[in-house]
């Protein structure tokens, strides 16, 4: 395990510590929790969002707290989910009478805590709570049938539903709105990754799986979970050609289509290589008749140190484009 | 013999549990180093002790009391998939007991099933699928068909022991499709399940705790 | 080499137009030539600010183009000097009359194309040029004896020489005051970086030097430049020590100081690693009482995908403090 | 025998640089592995290749156009410190036959020298540096005798390579002090410098040029 850090047990503490200190101004825990993370900026009877989940994904989750986008965060070790206590008091913090939207990913552990959470919320607290499974992982599973729940997983797609659902949130929209533009985002968006190395838990040290040096996986999730396919390394344009080929034909994105796209490195895949990517992402979708309204580039949802990338498309109506147009400034994202 | 765990009794088992899950930390996260990421024995160590931190210094009204604070606060300190699925057994035992200050064969019967429901209910997973619920099914079956046949406490909890360990076992052939080892797929199959394991030993425990001359 | 890339020899040219591609609002080419980027924000009269050097670092040299902080860039070969005729093309470019500003590393060949393109500039286009030199790596060599050229390596600190220039010459002082603040801000930076792992030039698609499974190296630089020791890992605290006392002891920043505090991934080291260092850092700097304006946290200058960090200080003063503190929007910054 | 290149021999010898660095890119770049990052045969092939563009369809007037336009083309396409170090032999052998359309030994004599000077004072390089100065200063200096001797422009030639051949050969021994070699201190003792190499290429391929029937 080549990191530096100090015991591994204080991993999660000490790295939080550090959010608190370089980003004071903007974010605080609530519940004398580190965990609990929640946003000083605050806005009286608007829509509270929360997101939660593992750490080892920074900027997600942590990073998308703050104006225009989340109001509070909840963090479990790396890649476990926090609590359901935790999500509560984030809960209870960040709700001012106009109920609170949880969108996170569709992992059994957050749902599980999360569920428990929106019940005691709504039990003990008062406070009504919606919920929005991120579930756009193409790779993870097929799609799901019309009324059923997805069993496909939450990976940085989610990035789209945060910003579509914090606007909306910021401009007073109510919680059915705010959730209705959180779940049309949520249907709109597909990714696809592809990894070349494994990364290692701080509290495990040593990687769960190899992958071999001249090979990737496509497909493979953002805590490791084996992928659709191994082989060897494709020059990047035919391995844009395999990811978008998926991603495309399953909402499916048309032409005459109009969408955002995001390039997402998983942590130790440089920015140069991103772009490499995004240049014949951008010749595939104009052959294709798909035009980009924006383009988001660099690392949004990580996996620790994994090498890898993952391609993420949002189909964009008016709505949506006025979403993910609008301002936000948090920790880590600035627009 | 008395065939009922007294409400300073189950505060008592419950604390003795958070030794015994320190004491197994290891041996119970290198079975899930093999399939999983080795960190139950971990996480259950952390769980158990704020469980035991909660009711250390409480003086309780009733066993229920007593195994619900235990489970909520062992939830709250574990979080991941597992907190929830391995804190129903004690928050499901809480609700069953509620109010009640003797616990005997039927509450643990009672108890140990609504926690399977519960467990299933949340997880999605049934027999078979390589989770807990392989020694928690037929342990809770078996809890059943004693209180029917009206044994004693202590043989009844034996018989679940028996029933657990079996459940436990078999776990070895199967292929996961649940938790994190389902991604190995048929890698998972030849290796005993954690979660699993981690239960046919809490069977065995309680069942120690009621023969060991403390009832 | 373990990369998502096409042919080697395009890996410059592609790794452009994704960059172009994505931030077509803000930055554009000059001379048809894609190592020629300038900012499509322009304010008449003001001094133009260029950099430039070899590519693999990004953010750095590129990212940094845009409102508040520079106008054009020109970059080389990854770790490679673009040329002087390339530099007096954007010279020429960002020019509007008030003269240009030139700040870059301290590294040869960006110095002899560099000097080359200023003085075709002075003679052949009339345009006033001066030059500001990072040279903020304790690591790279013993502090220059007063009058004396420095020896020293520029690294990240460049970023915040960027910042406080640029900055100024948003405010629309001329060339003298935007070289004294460059200058100040030079004077008052000093870093220093560890490094995990090697990186990997494309072009020649292996590692230049290895470093054993279970060591780093103090001091190494963003090309991979030995070092000042090597030797096993140690937790992070220890090595933060180390790196800071070093860094404290060279200005010297003293008790009563104000700086701000770069934190700067090199490229596959995590966030939370990062944050890890930045919560010791802040018990360190608050023991030696010297006060932090600022954090910034994240990747700001890599070296390709090289595992490591480096800390950078910049002690303020009130002057220095404005500049910084003013607004920027560029395709990787904003503030 | 003349004595002399015209200039429409400067623009044949330029054009025939490029396709034998070419030929020697795998060799060149071999020497820089080794202590450097691998790539000097390359970027002087890519550099060679442009300074022929520049001149191979243009008819100019003296051979100082010639030199000029190939060294600062050449320039611009490597890029590097070693576009302007390697360049500057071009651009100083372009100053001192500016307006000449016969170039003889002492135009070569003074053109070396001045390209020594500068690239001594651009890259900071002395003798025993492990670079290309270590080749170009014992050849310029061999010119110099040879022309203040009044030998042949082919004398004067061949007795510069075979000085720039001992000093390529004296670099093996050196510590590198300049470039990225220096990083390595000691660890470049016992392999012969990359730039030392294509210097002394450089004076054999104009010797080779002089003597070939071509004059
Ligand atoms: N959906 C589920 N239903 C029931 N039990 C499960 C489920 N998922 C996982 N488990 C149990 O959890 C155990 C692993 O627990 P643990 O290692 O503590 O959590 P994690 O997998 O988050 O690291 C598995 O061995 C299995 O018995
Ligand atoms: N400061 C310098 N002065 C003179 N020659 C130098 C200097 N730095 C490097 N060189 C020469 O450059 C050669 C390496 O050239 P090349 O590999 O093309 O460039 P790079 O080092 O940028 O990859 C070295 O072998 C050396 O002869
Ligand atoms: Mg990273
Ligand atoms: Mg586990
Ligand atoms: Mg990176
Ligand atoms: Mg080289």
């Amino acid at each position: 395990m080549k990191k530096i850090i100090n015991e591994p047990d204080n991993y999660l503490k000490e790295m939080l510590s550090g959010i608190y200190i370089a980003h004071k101004d903007m974010v605080t825990c609530t519940d004398d929790d580190l965990q609990c993370l929640v946003s000083k900026y605050k806005k009286e009877g608007k829509v509270g969002i929360a997101t939660g989940g593992g750490s080892g994904h920074l900027p997600l989750f942590l990073g998308y707290v703050g104006e225009g986008m989340l109001d509070g965060c909840c963090v479990g070790d790396v890649f476990q989910s926090p609590s359901a206590e935790q999500m509560l008091a984030v809960t209870k913090e960040i709700d001012s009478g106009a109920g609170v939207l949880y969108i996170y990913g569709n992992y059994n552990g957050d749902i599980f805590n999360f569920d428990m959470a929106a019940e005691m919320a709504d039990m003990e607290e008062d406070i009504r709570v919606e919920t929005v499974l991120g579930a756009d992982d193409v790779a993870s599973a097929g799609p799901s049938a019309p009324g059923e729940k997805s069993t496909r997983r939450g990976v940085a797609g989610i990035f789209f539903v945060f910003k579509c659902a914090g606007a909306a949130a910021d401009k007073m929209m109510d919680l059915d709105n705010v959730k209705r533009i959180a779940d049309k985002a949520n249907a709109n968006v597909r990714t696809m990754g592809v990894a070349l190395t494994p990364c290692v838990v701080p509290r495990v040290g040593k990687a769960g799986f190899s992958i071999g040096e001249d090979e990737m996986e496509i497909g493979m999730g953002i805590h490791g979970e084996t992928g659709i396919r191994r082989g060897k390394i494709e020059p990047a344009d035919q391995i844009v050609d395999e990811m978008l080929g998926q991603i495309v034909a399953d909402l499916p994105y048309e032409s005459g289509d109009e969408v955002a796209v995001l390039v997402n490195g998983l942590g130790a895949t440089t920015l140069d290589e991103q772009y490499i990517v995004t240049r014949h992402i951008d010749e595939v979708l104009s052959e294709k008749g798909i035009s980009v309204h924006r383009y988001y580039v660099g690392e949004y949802a990580t996996a620790l140190e994994m090498a890898g990338f993952s391609i993420s498309l949002l189909k964009l109506d008016d709505e949506l484009k006025e979403m993910l147009d609008s301002d936000a400034k948090t920790p880590f994202f600035r627009q | 013999m008395k065939d009922i765990v007294t409400t300073t009794e189950v505060r008592e088992l419950l604390i003795s549990l958070a030794d015994f899950y320190e004491e197994k930390k290891e041996e119970l996260s290198s079975y899930d180093a093999v399939i999983g990421d080795g960190d139950h024995g971990m996480t259950l160590a952390r769980g158990f002790a704020a469980g035991k931190e909660a009711i250390e210094n409480i003086a309780a009204e009733d066993a229920g009391i007593y195994f619900k604070m235990f489970g909520r606060n062992l939830m709250g300190a574990m979080g991941g998939a597992i907190g929830p699925l391995f804190g129903s057994i004690f928050t499901e035992l809480g609700k069953t007991c509620m109010g009640k200050k003797e616990i005997g064969l039927k509450e643990f019967t009672d108890g140990f099933e609504q926690a399977l429901l519960k467990i299933m209910d949340l997880g999605g997973a049934v027999p078979g699928d390589k989770t807990m619920v392989d020694a928690l099914e037929p342990a809770a079956a078996e809890l059943k068909k004693s209180k029917e046949e009206g044994v004693s406490l202590l043989e009844g909890m034996k018989n679940a022991v028996t029933a657990a360990k079996r459940g436990m076992k078999e776990t070895v052939s199967m292929e996961a499709k649940r938790g994190r080892s389902q991604y190995l797929r048929e890698k998972s199959v030849g290796h005993q399940d954690a979660g699993a394991t981690s239960t046919y030993f809490l069977f065995n425990k309680i069942s120690d705790f009621i023969s060991g001359g403390n009832l």
